[in-house]
């Protein structure tokens, strides 16, 4: 199926557009000017990608090379289904954590706060960045640039907590990508000859059962932001960030990235057949499941809000691997919607935990005893938001766990059906007791007045649009449905 | 005009260093402007060449005397010497004009001396680099080695010691080298590299020519810290004054690995080396030590300086490795390493010399709260690190990529597991130096705009040190991004045709 | 076995420069590495350099050349073009060595002086020539 | 460290001696380094630039270059030493005076400029000995003819042994004999640091001052027979000179820098007591 492309300049300018408007959020002197140039940012990077959408969805992708390094390689993009659907997520939740940012780093008054915003931009140019890459290289070269532009964001408290999850993060990151992620590339290119993104898979000719299958392993642990099993502690460590930073990043972006990757290789690199015809991807739909389920168990067991919703986000980034393992259209389907799905449920879930800290400063869910009362929308939010992520109907995400299940029932693998039914179980386990504790269940009377004591305007807002997105998306999931459905129509070819 | 430029680009800069060290008992103003004019003489001079040398794609030759071939003294400038000599040039110049402050402040009577010594080294290292006579490399080599000793000799109170101990190994390694070239000429009566060329051939299986090719080899192994002779260099370069050390500690090595590949390549044949000798195993072997040798003992160092030393040795292992793994991937990674190496090591020691200039100490505690009184020297800072690190679009990045598809061209898994572990470990390194940086003095205000950059004031680098320091940072990205074409236009016509 | 000794003497014989310039220099290699005092080493690389000196030079002799300096009588016909045939080469002793000597003597001259430098500064600042001496006052600060 | 060292040492000398058969016989005529390059030079050496001593001839023409960078090599040592040892001029110092009728001694601590020798007190070193009138009175005689013997050693370079690296150290030896029978203070009152620092140049600058002398008329670097047309002489005779221009230059180089290595050595760069 030959793919015609288009030639334009744009995937550029939108990977660019929130770098070049640095200089001026550094050295903008008024506060609100900052966050105007990172809306304006915002803003032109969300048209930016929008006005690609269109040219996308008739099937043309849109190509362009940055630099020439290496004469069948270099830093080069091309825009295709896959890579459409992250880019509009990330860039949309760009603009609303933005919003959601302003609010709750003024409630709390935190430090240094143009560093903050500076380095959310360069990340978020990072995503788009992997999002748009044609080739192995430049998505490792954004890969890098996300990892370092995400420490300071991470390590944002600069306090000795802070230093040790940092190291933890920067451990197995960089270390899982230099690591493993390099070789695999390098030995990719030696015996392949090319890094390109192609439909079937630059390693079908060329390279064995035993190295395909080694290979992509060292991807899956190397691009160790997918969070698969042994490679996931970073993720909990993370969450010492501050709230809109675990927001965007742990829930959406830099995860996201880590999913997107995995999945890139092994459609692009590895290629579909290749997968099947070793049982790789029988291995690797093992691994996935394995994480789930041991994801969703630690979670039942953590007290703390956010830690609960990171060990959720390990297993929901396996649901996206165990899709696109599965190898039937429809799984594969599934597995590339629950990236925007899960993207705007998680993200209201964080959102919600950021408001109830700065509303009330509380952190453990054992202390969120009748805060219904208190805090009505933010806890009406945090319900649409678990109904999404569990994959309950007026929830956006049903419809890509419905792909899943259709997927794992069409590839005749029972087991992982199994494991899709148990995991959502264990999902609804660990979110609604946070409900129910929040509606039901009366405070003790130290907490007397009842009246209303919100979390700020801003995040409010910020909270209210994704939870609207997640149930909008139930009812008319079109845009990203469609361009799932066109990436897997380009992957398997 | 042209064809004079090989002499012209060694004899300015020697003519110069006479002028300033008689100028400098006379009136000591006038030294530093020479000694600039001079290798930016020089400086443009190589790159003229590199031009001409790429663009016509024949080396250019220049006989001093007027005597042709063995009889005299010939230069010979092909792509790749023409390459190194630009870095060399440019290099000095941008340590020189950057370190102008430092060398008023630190050597207050004696900047007449320094600068001379310090156009003597350059010009030790560009003959060096472009010479076609063994004998001549050889004076030259003394040449570089002796105002080297004068240079490390006056810094800090280890610095004598420190330079007598390089004194003693560099003279052990020069005089092997010495007799090395004595066994080449009794087998084979000449001394031009050419005429060598075509003689050893003939003499494949003489005994002589083995001992000399081991004595060469040894007496370049010495010269460029390899492993088990590495003594002298943390030393030396720690303790040496940061002009000095900026300027010696990027090029002295990588000049040395550039001579290896030299003779390997053009007096040993590439044949002599590789099929008759096969020495290229554990040539390889010995540079995974090295490496595996360089990161380890980085990791326990806490001056910053001692620190870099220890990675100049594993990026020397990088090179020599990358070359006798013997084919065309890793050899054109070891050329393209000298030039990302040097550039890269230039950077980290201009940090160091900022940090020095401004914190007054070389540890790693100098590097407390930095990101905040010196965000633009910490970028470039971060800029040097990833690229040590070898992380895309620094230029550290390419040269192990080719090193990385040579180590798995040649099936020697063992050299890429050593470079990946050698990434990692420079990893923990640098960003150890971020943490100190990025998080010490720890500020317990968590909340309040704590003293932002305005607060506790950007106590920056002054400007003559800052500018060209973070023009070589930019550098970096730019060597990255034009590997590509560097290896391809210039590294290719260097390696022989003998290698796939 | 008369025959045999024979063969030996003159391998020693017809070699006997090597021997001592490899003697030599394994004398000054060894007080260079393994001595302790620095003027000691610095003499042992004296000796080292001057073992190099002996090779060059013993290289270039030739069995009835004189010194290389041509006799009066070639200098006299002074007219050029038939004068290189008269001059015969084995006469004259090879004169390259000599000169590459002499670039090796001054070399060695130059180390030599700074070596001296260095030691007289290690001298003032750890009062010792001593190296385990000067480890030791390292080592405790 | 020792054994590791008689170890390495025992070793390379016995691998270097089993090769030793490879090597061509002591004193062969037909041995490769003897038939290769050097017949060349024994043969037109004479022809090519008109000097009997065909060392000389090499040495400053067919592979002057070379010793370009020689004559650098011993500036880089003079000024390596000036720049590790030279210590600042400080004023106060501890200063001997002596009475010269009676002996008494006076030692004057941290006195600023230092006064000049009376007909009564003259200075001297702190292990001042007094002068012993044989030494003085042969040192003076002997010293000038050392400089003149020297001087016959550099003019008659062409033609016999000799040249510009011996006549510098002749000279120079002929100062420091100078500077060991009396004292340092005399040897620097006769030829002031400053002198040698610029002679040391300024020797190398004529030698390569002549090459790119040559090179700026047009033929290659250090090619003597470009100044023919500056001497009025042909090619070969210009040759010649410019040997000897270069040998005067060597020698004035050697000269200042073995003197000015003497000064800084042997008073540990405070240059007042010398040995």
């Amino acid at each position: 199926m030959t793919m015609e492309t288009i030639l334009s300049v744009k995937p550029l300018l939108a990977v660019l557009v929130s770098l070049a408007v640095i200089p001026f959020i550094v050295l903008s002197k008024d506060r609100n000017v900052r966050e105007g140039w990172t809306f304006f940012a915002g803003a032109a990077k969300f048209l930016l990608i929008l006005s690609m959408l269109p040219a996308v969805l008739k099937g043309k992708d849109v190509v362009y090379t940055a630099v020439q390094i290496f004469p069948n390689l270099g830093i080069a993009f091309r825009v295709d289904a896959f890579g459409m659907l992250f880019a509009l997520v990330a860039s949309s939740l760009w603009i609303i954590t933005s919003i959601y940012s302003v609010g709750y780093m003024r409630s709390l008054d935190e430090h240094s706060q143009t560093r903050y915003f500076s380095f959310f931009a360069v990340a978020l140019s990072a995503t788009i960045g992997v999002a748009f890459s044609a080739n192995l290289l430049t998505l490792y070269l954004f890969y890098e640039m996300l990892s370092l532009a995400t420490y300071p964001l991470v390590t944002h408290h600069q306090d000795k907590e802070a230093r040790s999850s940092g190291r933890k993060y920067l451990l197995y990151i960089l270390g899982g990508s230099i690591g493993l992620a390099l070789p695999a590339m390098m030995i990719t290119y030696h015996f392949t000859g090319t890094l390109d993104f192609t439909t079937q898979g630059v390693m079908v000719g060329n390279i064995n059962s035993g190295l395909a299958l080694l290979l992509s392993l060292m991807f899956l642990f190397g691009f160790a932001k997918v969070g698969i099993m042994p490679m996931h502690s970073w993720l909990p460590a993370a969450m010492v960030a501050p709230t809109p930073v675990s927001a965007l990043l742990h829930a959406v972006a830099v995860v996201k990235v880590g999913a997107f990757s995995v999945v890139r290789v092994l459609t692009g690199i590895v290629g579909v057949d290749l997968l099947a015809q070793y049982h790789i991807s029988w291995i690797i739909a093992a691994i996935a499941s394995i994480t789930i389920v041991v994801a969703s168990l630690i979670a039942l067991s953590q007290d703390e809000l956010k830690r609960r919703l990171a060990f959720s986000t390990i297993g929901q980034l396996s649901y996206i691997v165990l899709g696109v393992t599965l190898l039937s259209t429809s799984g594969m389907t599934g597995g590339i919607l629950h990236i925007a799905m899960h993207a705007f449920g998680k993200i209201t879930l964080f959102f919600c935990a950021g408001a109830i800290f700065c509303a009330t400063g509380i952190k453990n869910i054992s202390e969120m005893k009748g805060l219904g009362r208190q805090m009505p929308i933010t806890m009406t939010a945090f319900l649409i938001g678990s109904l999404s992520v569990i994959g309950l109907p007026p929830c956006g995400g049903f419809i890509s766990k419905w792909y899943l299940v259709l997927g794992t029932v069409e590839s005749g693998q029972l087991i992982f059906l199994l494991v899709l039914l148990v995991s959502s179980l264990l999902n609804a386990a660990y979110f609604l007791p946070v409900f129910y504790n929040a509606f039901f269940v009366r405070r003790s009377e130290e907490l007397l007045d009842n009246r209303l004591n919100e979390a700020p305007r801003w995040c409010l807002v910020a909270l209210m649009i994704t939870s609207g997105i997640s149930i909008v998306l139930f009812f008319y999931p079109q845009p990203f449905l469609n361009l799932a459905k066109l990436a897997v129509a380009a992957a398997v070819g | 005009m042209l064809n004079t430029f090989p002499a012209i680009i060694i004899v300015v800069p020697l003519l110069a260093a006479l002028l300033i060290a008689g100028i400098s008992f006379i009136d000591r103003r006038a030294c530093f402007p020479i000694g600039v004019a001079a290798l930016l003489i020089s400086f443009a001079g190589a790159v003229a060449m590199l031009v001409n040398v790429v663009s016509t794609g024949v080396a250019m030759e220049y006989r001093f005397g007027g005597w042709a071939g063995p009889m005299g003294i010939v230069y010979v400038i092909d792509h790749l010497s023409a390459l190194v000599l630009v870095v060399i040039t440019g290099i000095a110049l941008v340590n020189l004009v950057s370190s102008r402050q430092t060398i008023i402040d630190e050597l207050k009577e004696k900047d007449g001396a320094f600068v001379a010594l310090y156009l003597l080294f350059t010009a030790g290292l560009v003959g060096m680099t472009a010479t076609g006579d063994a004998f001549n490399l050889y004076v030259l080599l003394e040449i570089t080695s002796l105002s080297g000793y004068a240079l490390i000799g006056l810094g800090s109170e280890r610095a004598p010691l420190a330079s007598l101990k390089y004194l003693f190994l560099g003279t052990i390694g020069a005089t092997f080298y010495l007799v090395g070239v004595g066994y080449l000429y009794i087998a084979t009566g000449s001394l031009n590299m050419v005429d060598l060329a075509t003689i050893i051939p003939g003499l494949m299986d003489s005994g002589v020519i083995l001992f000399a090719f081991i004595f060469c080899m040894t007496g370049l192994f010495v010269k460029m810290a390899m492993f088990p002779v590495h003594g002298w260099l943390p030393g030396a370069y720690s303790e040496a004054s940061s002009p000095a050390a900026g300027l010696i500690a990027p090029l002295t090595t990588k000049v040395m690995i550039y001579i290896l590949i030299r003779i390997c390549l053009s007096v040993f044949s590439v044949e002599y080396v590789f099929a008759n000798l096969d020495v290229g195993q554990i040539m390889v072997w010995l540079a995974i030590a090295t490496i595996v040798f360089g990161s380890v003992s980085a990791l326990a160092q806490t001056n910053y300086r001692r620190m870099l030393t220890y990675i100049i040795i594993a990026e020397v292992g990088y090179m020599v490795g990358g070359f006798f793994l013997g084919n065309k991937m890793g050899m054109s990674g070891a050329m393209l390493h000298i030039v990302n190496d040097a550039v890269m090591t230039l950077c980290l020691f201009m940090v160091a010399g900022i940090v020095v200039n401004r914190m007054k100490t070389d540890d790693r505690d100098g590097f407390k709260g930095l990101f905040r009184s010196m965000p633009f020297t910490m970028a470039g800072f971060v800029l040097a690190a990833l690229s040590i690190i070898g992380v895309p679009p620094t230029c550290g990045f390419f040269s192990k990529w080719y090193l990385i598809l040579g180590g798995v061209a040649a099936g020697n898994y063992w050299f890429v597991a050593a470079l990946i572990f050698s990434s990692l470990v420079n990893a923990v390194l640098f960003f150890r130096l971020f943490e100190i940086a990025y998080f010490e003095p720890f500020g317990d205000d968590h909340h309040g705009e704590s003293p932002g950059a305005g607060a506790v004031g950007i106590k920056e680098a002054p400007m003559i040190m800052l500018l060209p320091f973070l023009a070589v940072s930019f550098l970096l990205i730019v060597l990255g991004v034009y590997s590509g074409r560097i290896v391809t236009n210039i590294i290719y016509f260097a390696i022989p045709g003998g290698i796939i | 076995m008369r025959g045999y000794n024979m063969d030996l003497l003159n391998l020693i014989a017809a070699k006997a420069n090597y021997w001592t310039y490899i003697i030599l220099m394994m004398v000054g290699f060894y007080a260079l590495i393994a001595k302790n005092n620095l003027v000691k080493k610095i003499v042992g690389m004296t000796i080292f350099q001057t073992a190099v000196l002996l090779f060059y030079v013993s290289m270039s002799t030739k069995k009835g050349g004189t010194i290389p300096i041509l006799h009066h009588g070639e200098t006299t016909s002074l007219d050029p073009g038939h004068v290189s045939a008269l001059v015969n080469v084995a006469d004259y002793v090879n004169p390259l060595p000599h000169v590459l000597m002499l670039t090796a003597i001054v070399v060695g001259v130059a180390t030599l002086g700074v070596a001296l430098s260095l030691a007289i500064k290690v001298y003032k600042t750890y009062g010792t020539l001593e190296e385990d001496e000067i480890n030791l006052q390292l080592r405790n600060g | 460290m020792k054994i590791l060292g008689r170890v390495t040492v025992i070793l390379c000398g016995l691998l270097l001696l089993v090769y030793v058969g490879e090597f061509p016989d002591f004193a062969d005529p037909q041995s490769p380094a003897s038939t290769h390059v050097s017949p060349y030079y024994i043969q037109n050496a004479l022809e090519d630039t008109a000097v009997p001593n065909l060392v000389t001839a090499i040495l400053a023409d067919y592979r002057g270059y070379d010793t370009m960078f020689e004559a650098t090599v011993i500036f880089t040592a003079g000024l390596a030493c000036f720049f590790l040892m030279r210590l600042p001029k400080k004023e106060e110092r501890v200063v001997f005076y002596r009475h010269r009728a009676t002996g008494v001694t006076l030692r004057i601590d941290d006195c600023g400029a230092v006064p000049k020798d009376t007909q009564a007190f003259h200075r001297i070193d702190s292990q001042w000995v007094p002068r012993d009138l044989i030494i003085r009175s042969t040192t003076r005689l002997l010293i000038p003819f050392v400089q003149i013997y020297a001087l016959y050693v550099l003019a008659h370079g062409h033609h016999s042994p000799g040249g510009g690296f011996q006549a510098g150290v002749v000279l120079g030896a002929s100062i420091i004999l100078l500077a060991i029978s009396q004292d340092l203070r005399s040897a620097i009152s006769k030829i002031k640091e400053k002198t040698l620092g610029i002679l040391s140049s300024l020797g190398v600058l004529i030698y390569a001052g002549t090459g790119f002398l040559c090179l700026l008329l047009g033929e290659s670097f250090l090619d003597y027979g470009a100044l023919a047309s500056l001497l009025g002489t042909d090619r070969v005779m210009a040759r010649s000179h410019g040997i000897l221009i270069v040998e005067v230059g060597v020698a004035m180089a050697v000269m200042s820098v073995l003197i000015w290595i003497y000064y800084n050595l042997s008073s540990a760069g405070k240059q007042d007591e010398g040995l």
